[in-house]
Order: C-alpha cells, then sequence, then structure tokens
C-alpha cells in the first residue's frame, strides 16, 4: 500500500527499477465454464518494462486470460504470481483499462482519473493533484470539469488510461483499449503508448484482435488457439522503435512480421 | 438460487410462503388468514358452485371483448403513431396521458357514455390495456432500422408489403411485449369495473365473500384471479421467447 | 402456411368485427331495466321475490347491481336504467330529469349506537367524532336530528358506506360512535351484548328505499309498472303477515342459489325485524310529507318542508292505481 | 425520415398548399401547437356533446370549468386535495423507503432475490384493488388504511424497478471498481447506486403513477374522503359537472406531476441522455 501516498515523483524510485525480469507469472491456468474449456495450460512470464500482446481469433480466451491476471475472474486451476506473490483477487500491483472504458457517467473527468485513488482513500487534494498530472499526460487538460458523455469516444479511452495511471501500479493491463477508437485517433493512441511504456518502465499486457497493432506496439506477442484457449506461438517483432511512425509502417521487417503472424491465424478464420 | 448444487427455480419461493401462511392460518392470530389448506379446498368448492362458473363466465366474456378491441385498435394506431409524425403529434398527448392516469377515478364516468353493466366492464378493459398497447407498438416501429426500410424499397416493396412484411414483423417483439403488458392491466380492469361500478363476475363474488367474512372463499377467488393473471403472461412471455432471437439481432 | 396464416387473419378479424357489433346488440330488446345499489343479498331477498313474481306475469325485467345508490341514481338520470332503488331525495330536487319516486320499499329503521367504554348516552356524543353512511343518507339526517334534540354537536361525521361495514368496524373498533340497521344490531348484541349501547331515538318515520323512474318512462310502460308495483305490494303482505314465507320464495324461485347456510339462517329473523319497517300502502303522499320534514334536517333537502310539493318528488299515479284496486292495509 | 415526410405532405389537400404548409412548418416548430390543438378537439367535442345533450347526466365542458372554479373558489377543491394527497404522498414516501430498500436488497443478493422476487412479481401483476377492501378489516377507515391501500399499489412496482436497476448496473463499471480493490460497500455505494439511481428514479416515477390509481382506490372503496368524495357526493345529489370537474382534476393534476417528474428525470438526473 505504499503506493497510495506515492507521487509521479516516486515512480523514479530506485527499488522498483530492478534488474530482475518477470513480474508477473501465470502458472498453468485452466478455465472452464461449464461444459465449455475456455482455458488449458497457460504458463506466461511478463518482464518489467515490456508491453506483451496477447493476440488470437475471437473465442481464444485471450480477454479471460486478462481478467484472471486481474483477479477479475477466478481460474478453475493455476495460479497468478505478482512480484513473487500469488495472488487470488485484485490487487493495488495491477491497473486495467477497459474496453468500453468504463467510466462513471456521473463524474467529471478529474473524478474519473481520480477514483482509484478515492478508493484507496487519498485525500481530494492529494488526488486531484495526481488526477490533474495523469490528465495533463493524456493531453486532456482543460476538460477536467466535463462529464464523458461530452467527450469523444477517443477522449474517453484517454481517461480510462490516465485512471489506470494515476494508481501507480506496477503491471498496466489493457483490454482491446482501442477498439472502439477510430483508426485516425487509433494510430495516434498507439504511438501514445509507445511513448508511455518508454516513460513509465511498467509491464503492459494488451489485449488485441488487430494483427498491425500487435506487431506496431508490442516487445512479445502471445499468439492464442481457440477452442479451448492454448498457448500456440510467442513472437518477438523486435522492431526498431526508433524509427518515425510512418517509417515503421513501411518497415519490410515490420510486414514479414505481420504476414507471419498471419499465416499462422488464417485457418481458424473461417 | 443454487443450494447444494441445486438450482431451484425461483418461483419455488412462493411455496415457502404459502407454508409460512399456513402456519400463521393454523396459529389462527387473524380471522384474516385462514390456513392455506383451507382455502385450497374452499377454492374446491367454489369452482363447482353455479355463482363461480357464471361470474367466471361474465368475467371472461368481458374481458376478451375489451382485450379483443383494446389489441385490434391499439396496434394499429400504434403503427400509424409510430410511422406518421400527424398522427403522432394529435394522438401522442393523450396516450402518454392515459398510460399513467388514475384511470379508476374515470371509470364511473365511463357509464354514462357507454352504458352500464357488462358494457361499462368491457369499457374498463379496453381503457386500461389500449394504452400500453399503443405505445408499445409505436415504440417498435420506431425502432425499425431505415436501413431495413431502405433495403425493402430497394428491391422493390410495395409500401404495404414493407408495412406488413418488414415493420410488423420487425416490431413484433415489442408488439408483444405490449400486449402482455396489457393483458396483466386488462384483468386489473376487469376487476376494477367489477368492483367500482356494475358489482357483476368477480366483483360481485369479492363483495359477497368479504361482507360475510367467508376468508376462505375470497383469497381461494383471489388466487384464481392471481394465477390467471401470471398464466397470462407467462403466455405472452413464452411467445414472446420465441422471437427474442431476433429482437437481439435487429 | 401463408395460406393458413390469411385464414386466420381473416377470421380474427371478422370475430372482432362481429364482436365489436354484439355489444350494442344486446342493448336492442327492451326490458325492464331495474338497478340496485348494492349487490343481492339476504336484504334485498324481498324485492327479488317480487321480481320475480312480475316477471311470471309477463314483465320482462333486467336487473343490475352498482356498487352504490348513487351510481345507480346516475344510470336512471342518464336513461341506462329505467327504475333505481334507493332514497334520492337530494338527486330529485336537483337533477334536471324528470325523475320521480312512486314507490316506497321500506322504512328507516336505524339503531345509534356507541362503545358504552367511551360514551353512555347522547350528552356524550358531544365534540365527538360519529360514522353515518353518506352525506344527506337517511342514517346522517337521524343523527343529526337526534344532535339537536339534545342539543349537542358533532365533532365531525365520517362517511362510511355500509351498515355492515361500519358495524365491523365498531367490533374492530376503529369506531365508536355511528348508527347501525336491524341485522347489525343482531351482530353486536350477539357478538358483544355488554360493549355496545344503543341510544334511545325518537318516533322516525322517513323512507329508506324506494323505487324511482323517469316519468316518460313511467307514462309508457305504466302497465308494466303497475304489475310490478303491484308485485311488489302483495309480496310485502305477505312477508308481514309470516316472515318464515321469505325462506319458502326463496327456495321456490332459487334465488341467491350459493348462500351459505349462515345467510340462510339469517334470512327469517331479518325479515321478522323488518316486518314493521315494511310499508305495505306504498308509502305516497303521506310518507312523502314525512319525508320532507326528515330530509330537511339532515341537509339532504334545501327549503321548508311545507313548501316541497309532493309532485316534484313522487309520481302517484301508478300506486294509486294499484292501491285502489288492492285496497289498503 | 424522407419517407415519413412525403407521406405527410400526402395526406394533406393540394388546393391550398400555403395556409396550409404555413400551419404544418409552425406545428413542426412548436410541439405545444399539437397539445393545444387536441386539447381544444377534446374541449370542444365535450361541449358541443353537452349541450346536445347526451344525457342528463353529462355536463358541458363550460359548466364543468365553472364548477371547478366554484369549487377552487370556495375552497372545498382544496380542502379535498389536502385530504388525498395524506394518503398518497405518505404511502409513497414509505413505498419509496422500502422499495428502494427491498429492490437493492433482491438486486444484490441472490438470496433476496430467490425469496422475495417472486412475490412482488405477482403482487405487480395481481390485480390488487381486489384486496383493498380487505384492509378495512384491520386497519378501519381513517388514513392508515388508505396509505396502506397507496403501498398495496405503489410498493411492488418501485420495489421491481429498484431490482431492475440494480441488476442492470454496468457489469463494466462494477469490474472497475473491483480492479481498484474497491470494497463491496464502495462498490454499492460509489459505482452501484449511482448507477441506477437513474432508473431507480425512473421507477419511484411509476410508483407514483401507481400511488395515484390506489389513493383513487381507496377514495372509491374504503371510503370517500378528499377528490373521492367530492365525486360520490356531487353524484349523489345529482351535481354532476362537479363531480366531472373532480374527476378532471385528479386526472390532471396525476398528469402534470408524472409530467413533472418526468422533465426533472430526463434534464436534471440523466444529463448524458438529453442529447439523444
Amino acid at each position: 500500500m505504499t503506493i497510495q501516498a506515492s507521487t509521479a515523483a516516486a515512480q523514479f524510485d530506485p527499488e522498483s527499477v530492478t534488474t530482475d525480469d518477470s513480474v508477473v507469472r501465470v502458472e498453468g491456468i485452466c478455465k472452464r465454464y461449464g461444459a465449455v474449456e475456455a482455458l488449458r495450460g497457460i504458463d506466461l512470464q511478463f518482464e518489467r518494462g515490456k508491453l506483451t500482446t496477447l493476440l488470437g481469433p475471437s473465442g481464444c480466451g485471450k480477454t479471460t486470460l486478462l481478467k484472471i491476471i486481474a483477479g477479475l475472474i477466478p481460474a478453475t486451476s493455476g495460479q497468478i504470481v505478482i512480484n513473487d506473490r500469488v495472488v487470488t483477487g485484485p490487487g493495488p500491483e495491477r491497473a486495467f483499462v477497459f474496453q468500453d472504458f468504463a467510466l462513471m457517467p456521473w463524474a467529471t473527468v478529474l473524478r474519473n482519473v481520480g477514483f482509484g485513488l478515492e478508493l484507496k482513500g487519498v485525500a481530494e487534494g492529494e488526488r486531484n493533484r495526481i488526477a490533474r498530472n495523469y490528465i495533463e499526460q493524456v493531453g486532456l487538460q482543460g476538460f477536467e470539469d466535463k462529464f464523458p458523455h461530452e467527450l469523444s469516444g477517443g477522449m474517453r479511452q484517454r481517461v480510462g488510461i490516465a485512471r489506470a495511471f494515476a494508481v501507480n501500479a506496477d503491471v498496466l493491463l489493457l483490454d482491446e483499449p482501442f477498439s472502439a477508437v477510430d483508426e485516425q485517433n487509433r494510430r495516434k493512441f498507439q504511438e501514445d503508448l509507445l511513448r508511455l511504456v518508454e516513460i513509465e518502465r511498467k509491464t503492459f499486457i494488451f489485449v488485441t484482435h488487430s494483427i498491425e497493432e500487435a506487431v506496431y506496439v508490442s516487445d512479445r506477442i502471445v499468439l492464442l488457439s481457440p477452442r479451448p484457449g492454448r498457448l500456440a506461438r510467442i513472437i518477438e517483432p523486435r522492431i526498431d522503435r526508433s524509427a518515425s511512425p510512418d517509417e515503421i509502417r513501411r518497415d519490410a521487417a515490420y510486414l514479414d512480421v505481420v504476414e507471419d503472424i498471419w499465416q499462422s491465424l488464417r485457418h481458424y478464420a473461417e | 438460487m443454487t443450494v447444494f448444487g441445486f438450482r431451484i427455480p425461483m418461483m419455488a419461493s412462493l411455496l415457502v410462503w404459502a407454508l409460512l401462511w399456513e402456519i400463521v392460518g393454523q396459529l389462527d392470530l387473524i380471522f384474516l388468514i385462514p390456513p392455506m389448506s383451507s382455502i385450497f379446498s374452499a377454492g374446491l368448492g367454489l369452482v363447482q358452485t353455479a355463482s363461480w362458473q357464471n361470474a367466471t363466465w361474465i368475467t371472461v366474456k368481458s374481458f376478451v371483448i375489451g382485450m379483443s378491441l383494446a389489441i385490434a385498435i391499439g396496434v394499429p394506431l400504434g403503427v400509424l403513431m409510430g410511422r406518421f409524425r400527424i398522427i403522432d403529434n394529435i394522438c401522442g398527448l393523450w396516450v402518454n396521458m392515459f398510460v399513467s392516469a388514475p384511470l379508476s377515478a374515470l371509470v364511473p364516468v365511463l357509464m354514462i357514455l357507454f352504458g352500464m353493466g357488462e358494457t361499462t366492464i368491457v369499457v374498463t378493459v379496453f381503457l386500461f390495456a389500449v394504452w400500453i398497447i399503443v405505445l408499445d407498438a409505436r415504440a417498435g416501429v420506431m425502432q425499425v432500422p431505415q436501413s431495413l426500410i431502405e433495403m425493402a424499397r430497394s428491391y422493390g416493396a410495395s409500401r404495404g408489403v414493407i408495412l406488413r412484411k418488414i415493420i410488423l414483423l420487425s416490431a413484433l417483439p415489442e408488439i408483444l411485449a405490449g400486449i402482455r403488458i396489457g393483458l396483466i392491466r386488462g384483468v386489473k380492469g376487469v376487476v376494477i369495473g367489477q368492483i367500482l361500478v356494475a358489482v357483476i363476475g368477480y366483483g360481485e363474488l369479492f363483495e359477497l365473500y368479504s361482507r360475510s367474512f367467508d376468508m376462505e372463499r375470497f383469497w381461494a377467488l383471489t388466487i384464481v384471479l392471481f394465477a390467471a393473471a401470471m398464466l397470462l403472461s407467462a403466455i405472452v412471455e413464452r411467445a414472446e421467447k420465441r422471437i427474442e432471437y431476433y429482437a437481439g439481432a435487429r | 402456411m401463408g395460406y393458413l396464416a390469411e385464414r386466420i387473419r381473416t377470421a380474427a378479424v371478422i370475430s372482432t368485427l362481429s364482436l365489436t357489433v354484439a355489444i350494442p346488440a344486446t342493448a336492442i330488446a327492451d326490458p325492464m331495466r331495474v338497478a340496485f345499489g348494492d349487490i343481492a343479498t339476504v336484504e334485498t331477498l324481498g324485492l327479488l321475490i317480487a321480481l320475480e313474481r312480475a316477471k311470471e306475469q309477463g314483465v320482462e325485467v333486467e336487473t343490475v347491481f352498482l356498487k352504490s345508490e348513487d351510481i345507480a341514481a346516475q344510470a336512471v338520470v342518464s336513461g341506462q336504467a329505467d327504475i333505481g332503488i334507493g332514497g334520492p331525495y337530494a338527486l330529485l330536487q336537483k337533477v334536471k330529469a324528470p325523475i320521480r319516486m312512486f314507490l316506497q320499499l321500506s322504512e328507516l329503521q336505524m339503531y345509534p349506537v356507541v362503545n358504552s367504554e367511551f360514551y353512555k348516552d347522547w350528552a356524550d356524543l358531544d365534540g365527538q367524532e360519529i360514522a353515518v353512511h353518506s352525506r344527506g343518507s337517511g342514517t346522517e339526517a337521524i343523527m343529526q336530528m337526534m344532535a339537536q334534540k339534545n342539543g349537542i354537536k358533532y365533532s365531525s361525521v365520517a362517511y362510511v358506506p355500509g351498515a355492515e361495514v361500519r358495524t365491523g368496524a365498531l367490533l374492530q373498533g376503529n369506531v365508536k360512535a355511528t348508527i347501525v340497521d336491524s341485522s347489525g344490531k343482531r351482530v353486536l348484541e350477539a357478538e358483544a351484548p355488554d360493549k355496545f349501547t344503543f341510544l334511545p331515538l325518537g318516533d322516525i318515520a322517513a323512507t329508506d328505499e324506494a323505487l324511482f323512474a323517469n316519468t316518460e318512462y313511467l307514462e309508457k310502460n305504466a302497465k308494466d309498472a303497475e304489475i310490478l308495483v303491484d308485485s311488489i305490494l302483495t309480496t310485502w303482505r305477505e312477508i308481514a303477515a309470516d316472515p318464515a314465507v321469505v325462506t319458502k320464495l326463496r327456495d321456490q324461485y332459487k334465488l341467491l342459489p350459493d348462500a351459505t347456510p349462515e345467510m340462510v339462517a339469517e334470512i327469517e329473523p331479518y325479515f321478522a325485524g323488518l316486518k314493521d319497517a315494511l310499508p305495505l300502502n306504498g308509502g305516497g303522499e303521506a310518507a312523502a310529507k314525512s319525508d320532507f320534514d326528515f330530509y330537511t334536517v339532515s341537509g339532504a333537502l334545501t327549503g321548508d318542508p311545507k313548501e316541497l310539493k309532493v309532485e316534484d318528488f313522487w309520481d302517484l299515479g301508478i300506486l294509486n292505481t294499484v292501491v285502489g284496486r288492492i285496497g289498503t292495509m | 425520415m424522407a419517407l415519413m415526410s412525403q407521406e405527410t405532405k400526402l395526406a394533406l389537400p393540394r388546393e391550398a398548399p400555403t395556409t396550409l404548409e404555413a400551419i404544418r412548418l409552425f406545428a413542426e416548430r412548436r410541439r405545444s401547437f399539437w397539445v393545444v390543438l387536441s386539447l381544444a378537439c377534446l374541449f370542444t367535442a365535450w361541449e358541443i356533446a353537452g349541450r346536445i345533450p347526451i344525457s342528463y347526466a353529462f355536463p358541458t365542458f363550460s359548466d364543468t370549468v365553472a364548477a371547478f372554479f366554484e369549487m377552487v373558489g370556495d375552497g372545498t377543491m382544496i380542502r379535498a386535495y389536502f385530504l388525498t394527497l395524506q394518503p398518497l404522498v405518505l404511502g409513497v414516501v414509505i413505498s419509496a423507503l422500502c422499495g428502494i430498500g427491498i429492490g437493492i436488497l433482491m438486486g444484490l443478493s441472490d438470496k433476496a432475490e430467490w425469496l422475495l422476487a417472486p412475490v412482488f412479481i405477482v403482487l405487480q401483476a395481481a390485480p390488487m384493488a381486489a384486496l383493498v377492501p380487505l384492509v378495512t378489516f384491520i386497519y378501519g377507515i381513517g388514513l392508515t388504511a388508505k396509505t396502506l391501500a397507496v403501498i398495496m399499489l405503489a410498493l411492488p412496482v418501485i420495489v421491481l424497478n429498484s431490482y431492475k436497476a440494480v441488476r442492470h448496473v454496468n457489469p463494466s463499471l462494477v469490474d472497475m471498481c473491483r480492479s481498484f480493490q474497491g470494497s463491496r460497500r464502495q462498490q454499492i455505494f460509489k459505482i452501484i447506486i449511482p448507477d441506477a439511481s437513474p432508473v431507480l428514479f425512473a421507477g419511484l416515477r411509476l410508483g407514483v403513477a401507481a400511488g395515484f390509481i390506489g389513493v383513487m382506490l381507496a377514495e372509491l372503496l374504503i371510503t370517500p374522503t378528499g377528490i373521492g368524495d367530492l365525486i360520490t357526493y356531487h353524484r349523489s345529489v345529482a351535481n354532476y359537472a362537479h363531480m366531472y370537474a373532480a374527476v378532471a382534476s385528479i386526472i390532471a393534476v396525476s398528469t402534470l406531476t408524472l409530467a413533472g417528474l418526468q422533465w426533472f428525470e430526463t434534464n436534471i438526473l440523466r444529463p448524458e441522455k438529453r442529447r439523444k
């Protein structure tokens, strides 16, 4: 619970910048819904400062796996270990970004962003200060007192991301965060996300069904096969991120990875 | 609710309440609540009496006529309101007003306009049921996706065909929902008509039993009536379930 | 499939149409429509028997039981019923339609009663709340008249329609002073003889219930009306001579078929108690005159009782014809 | 939309397009025009029917209005509403307090749902009017009995709507709260109740509508007081204009109350819905 009082400055706390690798370990996770087997024997590790994407066709259980890591859904068997501790429910070291934003329609942007801190009992002045900082980081300054219905889809998801950052969790779980955002904004988001990965040094677990998006943003891509969801392949794109976004998208290595993934997924498409 | 892995259907809790009722009745705490068992035996006797059969006939007759009229007038009016702005503007006020107005105050007035006895009851049933049917039919028609209508037009469908094959079918889930609520309101209407104006049918029996403090028969009649209301709504709900698949997909 | 659907649709349309037509069609036949202001109970048996007898003599009678007397009166005023039952003096004075009474059915037979825990006599009711049948009713008239006589004033008057409801309310303790009918009196005496005190009441002669109709109807259907009045008066006379006859006649005409044994047992004592309040000569002018005195006190009638005209309230023609034929008693 | 306006045009005669067109334009701009127009139609029809007259018991509209102002003027109307509103307000407030509580409980707990939901479903669907007279046996004829009649009609409506409101709370908001380790208490008070509140309020509005029905039933079935007394008394003395004025006034009062609540709901409670 040290995160409670943490501020933006505390992110560079030397203690958290460990050289040790895996922050999140997924050990033998299985999930059944009655007779339906959703996930079978998933073993994965996620490293600090890296963005891992769970990618797969619909029905492969990628969102289910993400919610199990988040502690929102109990696993049938197996365990989730975070910072060497087995967890069974949601915890302060993880923050979730929702596909449908999950913003409270009755609350302003400021209160929505500070909601995670509000639940932890952080005093109002303190949490508003932190919230304002992240609102600024996601480019929403000036919108603090607006209500969600007054924002566009893209702006709403920026609120959702700012809220997740505001609690200063080690692990950020993003469930198809850009699927309800139009194409132009989506690209902008992907670039912003990359920037955030770089400066925040957190562990990102990202779910998407877009191959291009996965290849563009990921350090590592976990391919899941459907019915039941199993690990199919793990790919490390190794894209040179020093190039400009437009160059990356035209880069042959980038396009090869996209094609490679498409070839391994195509037989799942009907 | 599940107990020891068994799913207990929700309506089963009514049995718990019936049991509780039986216990309270057996304790003889208050004359108003006789034991459930004696209510049931009174009910068995009741359905064999000529006056119950007679009252049921009168009640069912008024109800069926009133409901048929409500559906026959309500659905077309709702469809028209959904299709034509001008009709919507003219009727909208009245439909919205009467759908939640205390019609029971109006019932005695109706008698002057529509006649006494069974006619008033028919009119009461009609008035209780029709507004919600109109509103739901209207909502259903308003929800028909414009693209569906445009699709039909682009394939050369005539206005009549669009109405029958696209609009009516597409609005069917809402129309049925309206009829279901209308049926429940109609049952309330038939009872209110029968105890507020012309004391005939079930209204007469209720009055008779409550005056002679014949609580067993009173509750037996109540249970019959409540069961009828629930049954009617369950039947329409079944029909609704059968077409539910496209209410979501529309 | 399509054909079947078409057939069903046609059938549905036809049946709805025929239903719509059927409603007014039932009203075409022209029987004598009698509107009761109450449901059929033991107390209405006498009149039901008389109606059966009128039917035997060729009068087609259709009865309808309405929630209250005022709805019955409204039905007669608006022409939806031909003959109403009640004592609508207030209505007769105000209504524009030519409605008249033509036969007195019963005289008021009421018993003021108090819960003896709280009150002992009329003087105790000064400044207290009482309950009566309805505004402007005979029960209110009695209570107001007694208040005048005893020089007291009630704090408020609650309207509780139905003598049996007031009886029940007394027993439950919800009402402490009210006025009940003879069967209510019997119930109170049987259930809790020490708990209630019946207050003394002077001589009161006033109409409780009468038959009333539109004069146009009476003119056009004088014969039917005469038969009705005739059968009521003869029935009344029979009952007065032997109240037990009601039980017998009920069996004969199969009236109130589902009456419980308790209800059947109630018949004879009820009519035995009613015997003296049954007007055997149909009321008429004398009844009207004493009603004027009585109902001006209750406020149901306005004006000086001496100036009220009998012909504004009563149509005596039919009654006089019938009484002329069968003689007075 | 194009199809609709085309049909509207067809419905109009072509001879006088200018005036009709002008009226149509005006009508489209102002919704209140239609309210006024349809009210005017009804009142004219009423006046004509009263003048024929279709029945001795059917007053004209003008007589009814005169009777209404007479009753407002001499204070009987205000006194009547004072009496009628007592059981109504009391009953609705009690139903709201208990109903929202029970409804939320049923929404949150499967056990409470199993035990209580069927009872309220039956009570809402059943013709409760039949049971109103029973109330007099226990609670007599006073305010208690009438309040109880209002509760009998309003409570099931409020309970079931509150229950539905809680069950239909956005599940991803609840997940969001859980993912930030919100306690059950925080989940209920910071997410579930605020998110359900528009539907809770809509349920209250329906409860008020049911309460109006309940109070009218009570005043016509238990003992005539307030507006019910005005209706029965004036009918018993053939003051039909007064009776109609009383009936019309209670319907108008309930309609205005409900419209006011609806306005409050769309404009104050759910600003996010207003744009649609």
